[in-house]
């Protein structure tokens, strides 16, 4: 394993390299905790006393169990959001001497690949991203679909361990580490890659419920639902000009952020991910109402792999299973 | 006493194959219950999967989607393609709790005005069995 | 509670005219006799019209304020609302807020001459104030209307336009783009600016009202600029998206302004100061 | 009656409130983080005042749906009628000095000249029962924009968590008195909240003349254009209003909006004043920091950092403004202000 510190170093020279010799104009990465890609940033200011690394938010009153909160038993102490180190954001590096922005670290959560289908960052010209090898499924499943071209892009690999603390679910059965597809790929991967068995166990919790609980489980977990998009808008696969959320000639999915509305649009957005979605988790990270969207697609993922041995963004060679078919698929459910 | 519960089914059908086995079955006088609202769109390739949530937001109890048997699309393969997404379809519909027993799909061609009768009597009881589809009603009560 | 700010009055629709192949002008009047006889506004308010189902969309009152039976509002066919409005029949109900916005200065503009320079669709915002004007005649001087469209078919309220023409001290010039005439046309051929220029037009002592599209406007300032009308005399009506009409939904500030309060009437000076964010 | 509670007898309290009928709201533990949340029963209610809930107390007042009247389409006619108001009493108990601070503002542009009835008959029969902050994260600048950890704008009560379990309680407003009666604590040591993290006036002036430039393409390229910096922001008020039913009738609703959205300002016409990203940034933040305060005299922010926490991206107000600030102070270096 190649130390966070030494893998910033060499990404820091990859991209100062990619600059310089004109391979590229912009540099997608993590980087500038707490302050933007601003030349002429100032110092940031001195860390503030809380809450520190070291000292996680304690519960309010010393006494065990919570005194000054009032009982809430079935709930582990949930950590702040945000507490710690914050995450590093995405900057966009357009000249070499801005290379030291960037950062390597285990808090790099965001799936970078988003950027490429945006126009303001189209507009900056050849891009380098970023990339985790499960961010890095994003783009084979972008190619796919002609949304981008895999040549005229630069893929900067990051070898990964995993991220957040603790861990992110999704890293638990990681078998990508060591990002496959990346022009070029910084740290060194040890140990075996790990088997997929492990990501769906909060997945098969809930489908050991019965139909009526799921329902339940939703619609609880829907009530919260604001409508903000942040699901869609996070979601590398979720490039469309319009969304058919936002189309009114026809009203396909209400606009409104109500039972029903929110059932239409969350369906939707899972359906629309069906047998794409490359599982980085970013609707859930994003989602500020904490609902675990990213359950639906994994499910999804869950049929698409049994039904059809497709796993998106995993082998450029694959067929995608929507617009194609086979005489031979099941349809013991068809009249 | 109660009325009967008299359960409301859309029926999305395809031009050119199941809405022909409707038709047929009428001129037939082939006698269905009359709780299924037709809807004819090209072929079950076009079959939105948003008509039918859409359908039970408007109330639906039961939606049906039919179109043409394998190899007869009129468009060679939109009942294939159709296929696979309600294929997955289902699954998201089950993880989300949504009653997959109020989701019907069949293969209706325009000979088969008597499957037709069937299908629709079949769906029509069981669903009257079922009752309404109160949990999706309840969400557009919830949006009032 | 209070009186629901956000519940329309309803109005049945007496008339609808089409005015030319995507514009229809529609003259309501409320169903409540009592709300009838109260209503009052300025010419160059607006109104937030409904059709219940489809949504609320805002146009300009374009009738004038001295005609008390009935109002008028002018849309072209564009969006979701106006689809519906499209299909809107005489005898139909539609509701409607308002009267909303500043309006035109109409009393300070006493004792000027008056300009008025509109493009397309803008005629109907013009419209209410020329009415208002020929019906308080002595209190204005010369009125000039110039007002144009893409072609013959695109011109609004024609024969509205006839009839002015005939009045004493009103001078009415037509115009349609390049290419957008037809072989009787009689008017002008050339685009807005131009034809303003060229018409000489008395400007000592004069306000204009400029509306149109922002490419219209913006190469017309230059031009009343030349004539001498200063810019804190020349007005327009912006038309930013809204949705409440009542300062609230956020949706048509720019800048300190809330259009729907604020404005929608502002002189060039006003918008001056105002980021250029409409 | 004291004036310092035992976190139990908080608990009666508002339990005894819910018995009553009366709504009430306080931060619930939802997965790993607070949402405030309307109480099924009194022991949902999280009372951490090291914790920030991830929405605002807004929703209390300005709901993110909420239906304006019903209309009935019969043939021609149309009959329109009213929606049954609420008119049980609502307690929200635990807010953060930050969340209730954003009530007076609100309270501004729902009241000028046309009166929002739906909103002043909430914020009407709404008490705000808040607890002062015991820390701060580094997403927190309410002392960047005037406000502090104890700041008693727009709370009615305010609670002092003690850190031993119990907590002094100061009534504030009439309404206050009427749950808390006497009880009149002095607060605790007060905190100094967190350090300032940019000088408002600098960034105003700044502002103020950079309507145009590159800074905030460049500062703003991260933003995905959601809104949850909007929808968890206790001061962002914008909303829609639309027709959702069937052809025999239905309800005209007010749905939360947001200006990052490009539909936000687009014409049927296609034409879009703000129609890329930075010039939506830009409007959000002219809007709380230049505009807002033109109009109303105060500045359309608390200083909570739901923004920052919540933006995928992590971009909220925060660091633009402190980016702003940098370029602010680089400028004022270059050309000092006149005295």
């Amino acid at each position: 394993m190649t130390e966070p510190g030494a893998m910033t170093q060499r990404l820091r020279e990859t991209c100062r390299r990619l600059l310089e010799e004109g391979k590229v104009q912009v540099v997608i990465g993590w980087g500038g905790a707490g302050r933007l890609a601003s030349p002429t940033q100032a110092e940031s200011p001195a860390p503030l006393s809380f809450p520190t690394q070291a000292e996680p938010p304690a519960p309010l009153s010393g006494a065990a169990g919570g005194a000054g909160r009032l009982a809430c038993p079935t709930q582990a102490e949930p950590h702040a959001p945000l507490s710690g180190t914050p995450a590093p954001r995405p900057v966009f590096i357009t000249r070499a001497e801005d290379a030291e922005k960037l950062e390597w670290n285990d808090r790099c959560f965001a799936n970078l690949t988003v950027y490429l289908t945006r126009k303001e960052v189209k507009a900056l010209g050849k891009a380098a991203v970023v990339v985790k090898g499960c961010d890095e499924r994003s783009l084979v499943v972008l190619e796919k679909e002609s949304q981008i071209e895999r040549g005229s892009l630069h893929a900067i690999g990051m070898v990964c361990e995993g991220v957040g603390t603790p861990r992110e679910a999704k890293c638990a059965g990681c078998e990508v580490r060591v990002p496959r597809f990346a022009d070029e790929t910084i740290g060194e991967a040890e140990g075996a890659a790990a088997s997929a068995t492990a990501v769906a166990s909060r997945l098969d919790g809930l489908m050991a419920k019965s139909p009526a609980e799921r329902w339940a489980f939703w619609t609880a977990e829907f009530a919260r639902c604001v409508k903000c998009y942040a699901c869609r808008q996070v979601c590398p696969l979720c490039y469309c000009e319009r969304c058919i959320a936002d189309k009114n000639r026809p009203v396909a999915i209400e606009t409104s952020a109500s039972a029903r509305g929110n059932f239409a649009w969350h369906i939707t957005r899972a359906f629309h991910l069906a047998a794409r979605c490359i599982g980085c988790g970013e609707c859930s990270r994003a989602c500020p109402a904490g609902i675990p969207l990213g359950l639906l697609n994994q499910s999804l993922a869950q049929a698409t792999e049994e039904d059809f041995g497709y796993r998106p963004g995993m082998d450029p060679k694959a067929e995608p299973v929507f617009g194609n078919w086979s005489p031979a698929d099941k349809e013991d459910f068809i009249r | 006493m109660t009325a009967q519960f008299e359960p409301k089914i859309v029926a999305y059908v395809c031009n050119w194959c199941t809405y022909l086995g409707a038709d047929l079955a009428g001129t037939n006088r082939l006698e269905y219950p009359p709780n299924v609202r037709i809807l004819r769109l090209p072929c079950t390739g076009r079959i939105d999967f948003n008509l039918i949530v859409k359908a039970f937001e408007m109330g639906a109890d039961a939606v049906l989607v039919s179109g043409c048997h394998p190899g007869d699309c009129h468009y060679t393969a939109g009942n294939y393609h159709a296929r696979r997404r309600w294929m997955l379809f289902r699954r998201l519909l089950d993880t989300l709790g949504i009653e997959t027993e109020r989701v019907h799909f069949a293969w209706i061609s325009a000979a088969e005005g008597k499957k037709w009768q069937q299908v629709i009597g079949e769906i029509t009881e069981k669903t009257r069995q079922m009752g309404p589809y109160a949990a999706y009603q309840e969400l557009s009560e919830a949006a009032k | 509670m209070q009186k629901n700010l956000y519940k329309p009055d309803l109005m049945e629709v007496l008339d609808v005219q089409r005015q030319t192949p995507d514009v229809k002008s529609v003259r309501v009047r409320f169903l409540d006799d009592g709300r009838a006889r109260d209503f009052s506004f300025r010419v160059g308010q607006f109104g937030q019209f409904s059709v219940f189902g489809s949504g609320e969309a805002t146009f300009n009152i374009c009738s004038s304020s001295n005609w008390k039976d009935y109002l008028e509002f002018c849309f072209r066919r564009t969006g979701r609302v106006t689809e519906a409005l499209w299909q809107v029949e005489k005898g139909d109900t539609i509701g409607f807020r308002g009267p909303y916005g500043n309006g035109y200065p109409v009393e300070a503009w006493e004792g000027r001459n008056l300009i008025f320079v509109g493009g397309g669709i803008a005629m109907p915002p013009i419209r209410c104030a020329v009415w208002y004007a020929l019906e308080n005649r002595a209190k204005y001087g010369d009125i000039t209307i110039v007002y144009g469209a893409r072609t013959v078919a695109d011109l609004t309220f024609s024969g509205e336009l006839e009839e002015w023409s005939r009045h004493e001290r009103v001078r009415v010039v037509q115009c349609v783009d390049p290419g957008g005439e037809t072989p009787d046309w009689k008017g002008e051929i050339g685009l807005i600016p131009t034809v303003l220029e060229r018409a000489q037009v008395p400007a000592e002592n004069a306000v204009a009202l400029v509306i149109g599209p922002p490419i219209m406007i913006k190469y017309t300032l230059p031009v009343l600029d030349r004539m001498g009308v200063r810019e804190e005399d020349i007005y327009t009506s912006l038309e930013n998206r809204m949705k409440c009409g009542v300062g609230k939904c956020g949706r048509c500030n720019a800048g300190p302004i809330y259009v729907c309060k604020d404005g929608p009437v502002f002189t060039m000076r006003q918008l001056r100061s105002i980021p250029n964010d409409f | 009656m004291s004036a310092i509670i035992p976190v139990a007898e908080l608990g009666e309290l508002v339990a005894g409130w819910i018995g009553a009928g009366k709504l009430v709201a306080a931060p619930v533990a939802v997965g790993d983080r607070l949402l405030y949340q309307q109480l099924a029963s009194a022991d949902q209610a999280v009372f951490d005042a090291r914790r920030r809930p991830a929405n605002s107390i807004k929703e209390f007042l300005f709901p993110r749906h909420e239906p304006l009247f019903r209309y009935r389409i019969e043939g021609r006619g149309i009959e329109l009628s009213e929606v049954a108001p609420e008119e049980r009493e609502q307690i929200v108990i635990g807010a953060k000095p930050c969340d209730a601070a954003a009530l007076p503002i609100l309270d501004l542009v729902f009241n000028w000249d046309f009166e929002d009835g739906f909103y002043t008959a909430r914020r009407a029969r709404t008490t705000v029962i808040s607890l002062a902050c015991a820390a701060e994260d580094e997403a927190c600048f309410c002392t960047s924009v005037g406000l502090g950890p104890e700041d008693e704008a727009g709370s009615d009560a305010m609670l002092f968590d003690l850190g031993d379990g119990r907590f002094a309680v100061r009534a504030v407003t009439e309404k206050g008195k009427a749950l808390f009666g006497e009880r009149q604590a002095e607060p605790p040591a007060p905190r100094p909240g967190p350090e300032p993290k940019f000088d408002a006036a600098r960034v105003g002036r700044y502002l103020a003349s950079h309507f145009e430039s590159p800074l905030w393409k460049e500062l703003t390229l991260a933003c995905l254009g959601c809104g949850a910096c909007a929808y968890t922001c206790p001061t962002c008020h914008c909303f829609d209003m639309v027709d959702e039913g069937n052809a025999a009738g239905g309800v005209r609703v007010k749905n939360w909006d947001s200006c990052q959205f490009p539909l936000f300002t687009l014409h049927a016409s296609g034409h879009n004043p703000r129609s890329v990203q930075p010039q939506r940034q830009r409007q959000r933040l002219f809007h709380k920091f230049v505009t807002y305060p033109q109009k109303f005299n105060a500045v359309l922010c608390t200083g909570c950092g739901n923004c920052e926490r919540n933006c995928p991206a992590g971009l909220g107000v925060l660091a633009v403004l402190k980016a702003i600030d940098g370029e602010a102070m680089n400028q004022d270096a270059k050309e000092p202000v006149q005295a």
